[in-house]
């Protein structure tokens, strides 16, 4: 297993190819990639803050949660923090296991928990101004299905 | 007792600063709050409404009444934004 | 929306990174990729037959489905037939969107779909024989969930 | 009439061939299953548990008792096994 908390981009295709390629006897792997969306072409931007120390033990805790849960081979998380522009890649998730359901169960429990658990705070920085993007009920609510 | 009080996101443009060294002797992090909202109002405005922050103690989440006796950093902030 | 059946090996780490780039307005990737589980280090290898014609048929199917279904930026589909060896990728699946919830369903939808509703048939060349692989009760019992 | 009947996996194994062109009278899937095993004791074999068999016409899922008239392409092979 593999976290990364780190300021600068990360390239999916070479991690997501390196991670299966590692990821000896399974059979199934899934990535999560999430993206800073342009809003419907206007390009913005994002501005990440994280509590350096908290984020890497809350991130290997929830890892370590999902191993527990899971029959999983392996499992990364790459998380970035400063200022994305539209398009750029915010956070990778990746999970091995011998079978699917294992693979996809564990990536969404380590985004639901990632989203809601992990010290980090989202900017969005907007043609109008700079605003804090506000928790959603429907990720606290996300929590209760694990 | 000194504990280092770290602040994010809104919480810390509110009350202006990222972290310092706080001297206190509250029981909880309900009376380190209380002590803080007493100094100024921007600490007032920050903690205004408790169901919007989230408080870790040495890096674990905590709940408000936890105790900070052997606590060395406190932290206040919004519900987190990750992923 | 992209669909492929071929025998020559794909380039996960290729196709995830153009996929991604090119979901314009995806918040959130999801890829799943199937590999040929060498069973405890002795390689295995598999044979792959497939029902040339309403393979790609049944495939744009799901993905129609799949697309009306939920709020989905792109789709991706591919699925290799012939000989592979363990470890190889047999198939990947990449969806975008622009919330994580319809992205994972998305590809969990299509997984469920393809195991069972796509005309494929995999013989498993183990140290034994070979044995075509059965059809789990399971797999049936996932596409009562959608 | 005349049908292209395609076999795969284990069917095709069982009766020895991957596709054949096949005259028949059959108005359902069914009558043209009971026209094939009557003929030789291979696809009597191939055919002898149904709840193990999927057939396609034209492409397209079907059931047993689907009938024949118009269709090209009869299609026999067990549940699908990709992904």
């Amino acid at each position: 297993m593999r976290l990364s908390v780190q300021e600068a981009p990360f390239d999916l295709g070479a991690e997501s190819q390196a991670f299966a390629a590692g990821a000896a006897g399974a059979g199934a792997v899934v990535t999560f990639t999430g993206i800073v969306r342009d809003n419907g072409g206007a390009l913005s931007a994002m501005e990440i803050e994280h509590y350096a120390g908290m984020t890497e033990k809350a991130i290997a805790a929830i890892m370590d949660e999902a191993a527990g849960r899971w029959a999983l081979v392996d499992a990364l998380v790459i998380h970035r923090f400063g200022r994305l522009a539209g398009g750029e890649m915010i956070m990778m998730v990746a999970t091995a296991a011998p079978h699917r359901a294992d693979a996809f169960a564990a990536a969404e429990f380590l985004m639901d928990y990632l989203k809601s658990r992990a010290p980090f705070w989202k900017k969005e920085l907007g043609p109008e101004g700079a605003a804090w993007v506000a928790a959603k009920d429907a990720d606290e609510a996300a929590l209760l299905r694990w | 007792m000194s504990v280092e009080v770290l602040y994010f996101a809104w919480v810390r443009e509110r009350i202006g600063l990222p972290r310092e060294r706080v001297q206190t002797d509250a029981a909880t992090v309900a009376d380190l709050i209380a002590e803080l909202v007493a100094r100024e109002d921007r600490y007032a405005m920050a903690f205004a409404d408790l169901a919007s922050l989230r408080v870790a103690l040495d890096q674990e989440l905590a709940s408000f009444d936890a105790p900070l006796a052997g606590v060395r950093e406190v932290a206040f902030f919004p519900p987190m934004t990750g992923g």
